[in-house]
């Protein structure tokens, strides 16, 4: 008669980590289209960080201004040049590191605000959250551009930093109001009330233990708006108040090209593609994220 | 005089990723004119799957494998294409589910809801099919149907709401009902009034019943006739009567025994050791195996047909060629994790 | 219900009140003060602008002068534009008229256009035209408004001179159409614009709504509804898409400001004479008047279009109309 | 005899069209849709200081006399009657008496009377109005009223060129209308909004950021225009008014750049035709602080730097690259088709090298990582304002950025809106500054934006601040020399001596390139006005199209119904 067959308890070698951060890495890696978007992301970093390296020439340099002035896509300037006979390509490339880093300061801001914003309104509660909510109605009532250009109108004349300060802080109210609603929540769970319990002070408790499970909103949150900043930033160099010239920015050499559209054409296809490909990315790796984010809360 | 549905073969199949669930492997059973049959099991048995099955209602990656065959009033369910499947459903057949929370659209009234049936299979104007609705809900005893009509689900109780789930079922006095655990999840109280509404509907109209659930109270009150699945499969069917006096399989042998009866004061309900096995892969023999107290080395390798142990009683288990098995039982094979095998 | 509505108009208010003090705000932002445009101009004598100052109390304190503009404001006062030798409110009146229309058929355009993608791609789910409407909706959410107005003018009024160039009538001709030649022109007009401001808006409703209905499919009134023999389109049309509206209205109240910006920019492109190209205009002149005047404006407008929403919201979703 | 010669010099040398006053009759009808970036700014002859403004008043209003395609400016030679239908010179030429013409009408049927002339006159120069165009009226000393029909213009000082100060400055406004409105209000009156005038063009409507339409005066004392009815149909900014254009939604743009002639040659019914224009373009340096006017500029204020700066730009390749081949170098704060101008005066040379030399000498080193230079660890920095909505001034800026770049200058480009640009012009709070002037007939014009006067006035246009009495005076004596050698010689030296102290780097004399529907019959552009014989243009009736079958009674809208048909004399 054979031996009765032991039942075998499910004990996996190595268990793989748990914690949160590897976990929704791992589902998001998951899904194709976020494995696909997050190289080609990484690609358009690249070129960022490279573009000194594998830019063909100065972006800035207007080596012909008569004989190579506006010349259409050839080996020499696969983009093309532009109406100062500056390379096209180039100022793409480089274009890719200043909208990236306008993009990833921009948003450096509005997280450091969103994020104390919402932590201070949700942890505090009563009467001054109440205000403050209503004050975050009333920036979340009027659109952002609008915002920015009722500001900048005081200040034509922007040099970067200014720039990036101001997309900041006109950016920062809806993660605000998703953290809020995460302290309310995990304000009363058990870990919290355990740790003011042991003596914890509330900035230790806000930043020990509130703040880890903020990651997921925040992510999301980041690489989503990193994606708005870029647009944002050209809608700027579009209406003529966004990154001055020599530099090079997806929207100003759109913005160079715009008043003669329909003859240069490349002068708005390649970094509007540059500029769509980013944004599309980012917007696949937020829209992942939250689905991560949200099955799991 | 020939069964109102005859189901031959039936099987069907799930392809997960962690390979083929055989949900439903080969049953076949008839359900008569005005009768009401019961179909009792653990959950996961495939009592719910060959429901669905039978109105077609497997959504990928389920599918029910060709050479099924269920008979239905001259044509063979399995074949029909589509639109004629339609004509069927809530029309000819219907069926009522367990959770009447959640099973009515939380947007349109009461009344709306169970009138599309006649308005889609009758063919009447709106405002017969609301007539027709009130008229219909009245007979499953709800109080003023004219005004509850009106209401929307979330106004009404779940007694309230599974009545209307019924008069939705019979509106158009179907031949089959196909109920899945309908009182499950309703108190006490209010099972009694739904299984007495059904009762009495059956008789009104004559409709036969195929009662699905996990309880034998419930089986014991309604029906003629019993099919106990487990596993995929039919391991015991006969009628209800004999079914309670003479339990074959000894499945069934222990659902009986894990009944509560009133009046004995059992400290502990007897329970059936282990679990069922993964659909992804039956045992080769008596998939009732592990969990058998008479299993001995025959049953491990071989799979038991269907025998014939009595009047309209089959039973799938050896004992019916070896009876003198049962009389040593022993303690199960399969060791209970974290209870001490008592 | 009537509470409900009450709670929400009182915050309403508020946050108007806020975003008051916030454009109040803007306008002593700007370097100098905030009438040096005109005032500073050689032309006007300094008595003029000693009567102008002291006609809007810029010589007193900051908070006499808050009260002051808070009170100017609730007459519906928003100053004097200078690039229009006009009252504030006069210019913005006449301009709001032409936004709210672009705004409003863009609106029912984008949410009708973005219902049906979404119906089509979870009537079609896990089929090729899902995936391929799914990157198409991707596209059009990454792009950025001023770039698709420019490509659609470029591509459908003057490589394919379909519509007019921008422009809300025919500036030669208009006035001398019959009454039915005029509303052609009009919408002859409206439609590029519109069409642009659709495109754009429709993208992530489709989304979203595409979630919404993929939410409900599980359900089991879905299931109940397939028992009764409906087939899948009436199942899709009639059950899951009602209650996979009721997120969408939510959407409504949230794609406001979204709506606003693009209006925004396509005004621009398309020389539509509403509020957004009017305050482009005032930015250039460096009116701040008619700017802060348009933040006022559109933020009230974002206000009420959500509170709108959420009514509509209310009124639809039988569960909170009748408690 | 000197003046005979010294004419016709001139008429060769302007394309003269010389057209006799052709006859107005001929067949009427049709509409022309000039296609324009901007609104006017203010539709009052002595305040408007946009070329859309003084397209449109020239249509509402008339002069006294027409100066003739000849453009000339001394004495009364060409000069054809259009409200004067006479006038006669005092023997001591200090006065002319002007006869105006008995049938001359304003559109709201008022005939006009000598007092408007006075009127006109005296409103621009008063300082409450502040009119820019009473820098150039300054030669006149009043007008005075003996009859109704007759005005007597007073001067100061006998000048070849006193008519033509009388007569082209300033078109006629009628008293009765503006009288009663205090100057500080003009601006924003409703005259302002309903311009009444007595020329070829009756003023219907003015949707702002829309359109400007008038409709023909039928009952015209000098005979009805040819068009019907003139729109001015106005797109948010350049690229909107020229893809109108090219789609064919208007029928005249007068500013076609050479990129733009590839796009419009591949329309069969649109013809080009490039005109010169009296207009030349700069770099304006500000020689003064912005902040502190009484200090000097602490860049521009230094005469070397300011010739190192033109030194390190190729002005030749600039001008090529920005207008190809249509548009000439410019020699200085002047026009080649002057006849006083000398075609090869001496021009401060491109030469990158000694720039780099001079500011080194200057004590401005390159010290930062950027070959910066910097003094006193002051970076040699400024920024160069460019209206925004005007593409070639912005190229410009890019270009010269690029050019200062290479010899360790940094230029900053900040674009404002035009209005702005103006007022910052006005108050001096710029650097530096791409202007163009779209001069007067008269050479003499230049005193206004580079002369002492024109610095020290409120309203003079020497936004630079420019002041050099050796350049002034040798202007003074130019214009007080009849003989044309004298003259020439006078203006000769005074060029030399502005060239040599680069208050600006001149930068080029563009050609006007205007494109046109080949349905219209249009007439001599000349180059200080091109719209000014619009009268004269016309659409033959086989080629009419839509717009052109519009009824030319005015629309429903606010203008009073016109008695057609009324037979002038």
């Amino acid at each position: 008669m054979p031996g009765p067959t032991p039942v075998s308890a499910t004990s996996s070698a190595a268990r793989p980590r748990e914690s949160p951060l590897a976990l929704s890495v791992r589902a998001l890696l998951r899904k194709r289209s976020s494995r696909i978007a997050l190289v080609v992301l990484a690609v358009i970093v690249l070129v960022g960080i490279l573009a000194p390296l594998i830019a063909p020439y100065d972006p800035a340099a207007q080596p012909d201004i008569v004989a190579l002035k506006s010349q259409s896509p050839s080996l020499a300037h696969p983009f093309g040049t532009d109406p100062y006979s500056r390379d096209v390509l180039s100022r793409v490339l480089y274009g890719a590191r200043l909208s990236l880093v306008i993009g990833i300061l921009a948003t450096f801001v509005s997280l450091t605000f969103g994020v104390a914003y919402g932590a201070i309104a949700g942890y505090v509660g009563g009467m001054l959250d109440a205000v403050m909510m209503r004050i975050l109605d009333a920036f979340l009532s009027i659109p952002r551009l609008l915002l920015l250009l009722g500001v900048l109108v005081a200040w034509p004349h922007l040099s970067i930093a200014p720039l990036i300060l101001f997309l900041g802080l006109t950016g920062w109210f809806g993660l605000s109001r998703i953290v809020r609603g995460q302290v309310l929540a995990l304000k009363h769970a058990e870990f919290v009330t355990a740790a003011r319990a042991l003596g914890a002070s509330r900035r230790r408790i806000l930043a020990r233990h509130l703040l880890p499970n903020l990651v997921s909103p925040i992510a999301v949150a980041a690489t989503i708006g990193v994606g708005h900043v870029i647009v944002l930033e050209a809608g700027l160099s579009f209406l003529g108040i966004g990154v001055p010239q020599p530099l090079a920015s997806w929207g100003n050499i759109i913005q160079d090209g715009a008043d003669q559209v329909a003859t240069l054409w490349w002068m708005s296809l390649f970094p509007g593609l540059f500029m769509v490909l980013t944004v599309m990315t980012l917007n696949i790796l937020g829209e992942a994220l939250r689905d991560v984010y949200e099955r799991r809360s | 005089m020939a069964p109102l549905l005859s189901i031959r073969d039936l099987r069907t199949w799930f392809y997960t990723e962690s390979g083929i669930a055989k949900a439903v492997d080969g049953v076949s059973f008839d359900v008569g004119a005005g009768e009401t049959v019961g179909i009792v099991g653990e959950s996961g048995c495939g009592k719910s799957v060959t429901a669905l099955s039978i109105l077609r209602l497997i959504q990928p990656p389920g599918r029910i494998e060709s050479g099924s065959v269920m008979e239905f009033e001259g044509r063979n369910l399995v074949t029909l294409n589509d639109e004629e499947m339609r004509k069927v459903r809530g029309n000819r057949i219907s069926m009522i589910f367990q959770e009447p929370m959640s099973a009515l659209n939380p947007v349109f009234t009461v009344g709306d809801q169970v009138a599309e049936v006649a308005r889609i299979h009758a063919g009447v104007s709106r405002r017969q099919a609301w007539d027709k609705a009130v008229e219909t809900l009245g007979l499953t005893g709800i109080p003023a149907p004219e005004e509850r009509a009106k209401q929307y689900p979330h106004q009404l109780s779940g007694g309230m709401r599974q009545r209307v789930l019924i008069a939705m079922a019979l509106i158009m006095k179907p031949a089959l009902v196909i109920a899945d655990e309908p009182t499950t999840a309703l108190d006490v109280t209010i099972q009694a009034q739904i299984l007495d509404l059904l009762m009495h509907l059956q008789k009104e109209f004559g409709t036969s019943i195929l009662m699905i659930t996990h309880d034998l109270g419930v089986i014991a009150e309604t029906t003629s006739r019993v099919i106990v699945m487990y596993a995929g499969e039919i391991v015991e069917q006969a009628p209800v009567d004999e079914l309670f006096a003479r339990p074959h399989h000894p499945y069934t042998e222990g659902l009986m025994h894990s009944m509560p009866h009133i009046g004995h004061d059992q400290a502990r309900l007897n329970v059936i050791p282990g679990t069922v096995p993964a659909p992804t892969n039956w045992p080769k023999g008596c998939r009732f195996f592990e969990r058998c107290p008479y299993s001995w080395d025959l049953p491990a390798h071989e799979h038991p047909p269907l025998f014939d142990v009595g009047a309209n009683h089959i039973s799938r288990c050896h004992l019916a060629r070896e009876p003198q098995r049962r009389q040593d039982p022993h303690p199960p094979l399969v060791v209970q994790e974290g209870v001490d095998a008592a | 219900m009537l509470r409900y509505i009450a709670r929400r108009l009182a915050q309403a208010a508020i946050i108007v009140a806020i975003v008051a003090t916030i454009t109040f705000a803007l306008i002593h932002l700007a370097p100098g003060d905030p009438f040096s445009a005109v005032l500073d101009n050689p032309n006007v004598s300094e008595s003029v602008r000693e009567t102008l100052r002291a006609q809007y109390g810029l010589d007193r304190p900051l908070p006499e002068q808050f009260v002051r503009y808070v009170g100017a404001l609730s007459r519906g006062e928003l100053g004097w534009s200078f690039s229009h030798d006009r009252p504030v409110s006069e210019v913005l009146g006449q301009a709001l008229p032409n936004t709210l229309l672009l705004m409003g058929v863009a609106l029912v355009g984008s949410f009708a256009l973005g219902i049906l993608i979404a119906l089509i791609q979870v009537a079609r789910r896990g089929t090729t035209t899902d995936h391929a409407l799914n990157g198409i909706t991707l596209l059009f959410i990454a792009m950025p408004d001023f770039w698709l107005a420019l490509l659609a003018l470029l591509s459908l009024a003057y490589w394919l001179p379909i519509f007019p160039v921008g422009g809300a009538v025919d500036p030669v001709t208009h006035d001398y159409l019959s009454a039915g030649g005029r509303i052609v022109d009009r919408l002859y007009h409206l439609a590029l614009p519109a069409m642009t401001l659709i495109l754009l808006a429709s993208a992530s409703v489709a989304r979203y709504q595409r979630a919404a209905l993929l939410d409900v499919l599980p359900s089991d009134y879905i299931r109940t509804a397939r028992l009764k023999g409906l087939t899948e389109r009436q199942i899709l049309r009639r059950h899951a898409l009602r209650n996979a509206l009721l997120p969408t209205i939510t959407l409504i109240g949230l794609s406001f400001p979204a709506l606003l910006t693009g209006a925004f920019f396509i005004e621009r492109i398309f020389a539509w004479p509403g509020m957004g190209y009017a305050v482009v205009y005032a930015i250039g002149t460096r009116d701040y008047p008619l700017v802060v005047g348009g933040v006022m404006i559109g933020s009230i407008m974002v206000t009420l279009g959500s509170l709108a929403a959420d009514l509509l919201y209310a009124w639809a979703d039988p569960r909170v109309r009748n408690i | 005899m000197a003046t005979m010669r010294y004419v016709g010099i001139l008429c060769a040398l302007l394309v003269c069209g010389c057209s006799t006053e052709s006859s107005r009759g001929g067949s009427s009808g049709g509409t022309l849709a000039i296609s324009t970036g901007g609104d006017p700014d203010v539709l009052i002859p002595n305040l408007l200081q946009t070329t859309t403004g003084a397209q449109i008043v020239d249509m509402v209003y008339d002069r006294l006399a027409d100066i003739g395609d000849s453009l000339n400016v001394v004495n009364d030679r060409g000069f054809t009657p259009r409200l004067a239908d006479r006038w006669t010179w005092a023997k001591d030429s200090m006065s002319i008496a002007f006869h105006l013409n008995p049938n001359a009408k304003w559109h709201d049927g008022q005939p006009v009377r000598s007092n408007d002339v006075r009127f006109t006159i005296a409103s621009t120069k008063d300082s409450t109005l502040g009119s820019p165009a009473a820098s150039v009226i300054t030669n006149i000393d009043s007008v005075t009223t003996p009859d109704s029909s007759t005005a007597v213009f007073w001067f100061h000082s006998r000048s070849p060129q006193q008519f033509y100060d009388a007569v082209y400055q300033l078109p006629i406004m009628p008293e009765h209308v503006w009288k009663d409105i205090a100057p500080a209000g003009w601006r924003g009156s409703e005259a302002a909004k309903h311009p009444i005038g007595s020329g070829p063009y009756r003023f219907v409507r003015w949707i702002p950021r829309a359109a400007v339409e008038l409709v023909a005066d039928t009952a015209n004392y000098r005979g009805a225009p040819k068009l019907s009815r003139l729109v001015w149909s106005i797109a948010p900014d350049f690229n909107g008014a020229l893809t109108r254009f090219l789609t064919g939604e208007t029928d005249f743009f007068p500013q076609l750049r050479p990129d733009d002639l590839k796009e419009v040659a591949k329309h069969k019914d649109l013809r080009t035709r490039t005109f010169r224009s009296l207009s030349y373009q700069f770099l304006q340096f500000n020689l003064r602080n912005p902040n502190d006017r009484d200090r000097p500029h602490p860049i521009f204020g230094n005469r070397e730097l300011r010739r190192a700066l033109t030194m390190a730009v190729d002005r030749a390749a600039l001008v090529r690259s920005v207008y190809d081949t249509l548009a000439q170098p410019a020699l200085g704060p002047t026009l080649r088709v002057y006849p006083t101008t000398d075609p090869n005066l001496q021009q401060i040379p491109y030469d990158p090298a000694r720039s780099r030399q001079i500011l080194d000498s200057l004590g401005w080193r390159v010290t930062t990582r950027d070959s910066m230079r910097t003094r006193n660890d002051r970076p040699l920095r400024f920024t160069i304002s460019v209206p925004g909505t005007s593409q070639v001034r912005v190229q410009y800026a890019v270009l010269l950025q690029e050019q200062f770049r290479r010899v360790g200058v940094k230029a900053e480009i900040e674009k404002l809106d035009f209005p702005v640009l103006v007022e910052k012009d006005r108050k001096r709070t710029i650097d530096a500054t791409i202007g163009q002037w779209n001069t007067q007939p008269s050479p003499g014009a230049v005193l206004g934006s580079w002369g002492i006067a024109g610095s020290r006035s409120t309203n003079g246009n020497n936004y630079g601040t420019y002041e050099n009495p050796v350049f002034d005076a040798n202007i003074d004596s130019a214009l007080a020399s009849v003989d044309l050698a004298k003259r020439k010689a006078y203006f000769t030296r005074a060029y030399q001596t502005i060239i040599q102290d680069a208050p600006a780097i001149w930068l080029a004399e563009p050609r006007q390139i205007a494109g046109y529907h080949s349905r219209l019959d249009i007439e001599t552009l000349r180059p200080d006005s091109w719209w000014i014989h619009i009268p004269e243009w016309s659409i033959p009736a086989d080629k009419r199209i839509a717009r052109d079958k519009v009824p030319s009674a005015s629309p429903a809208a606010s203008a009073p119904a016109q008695p057609a048909g009324q037979k002038t004399p």
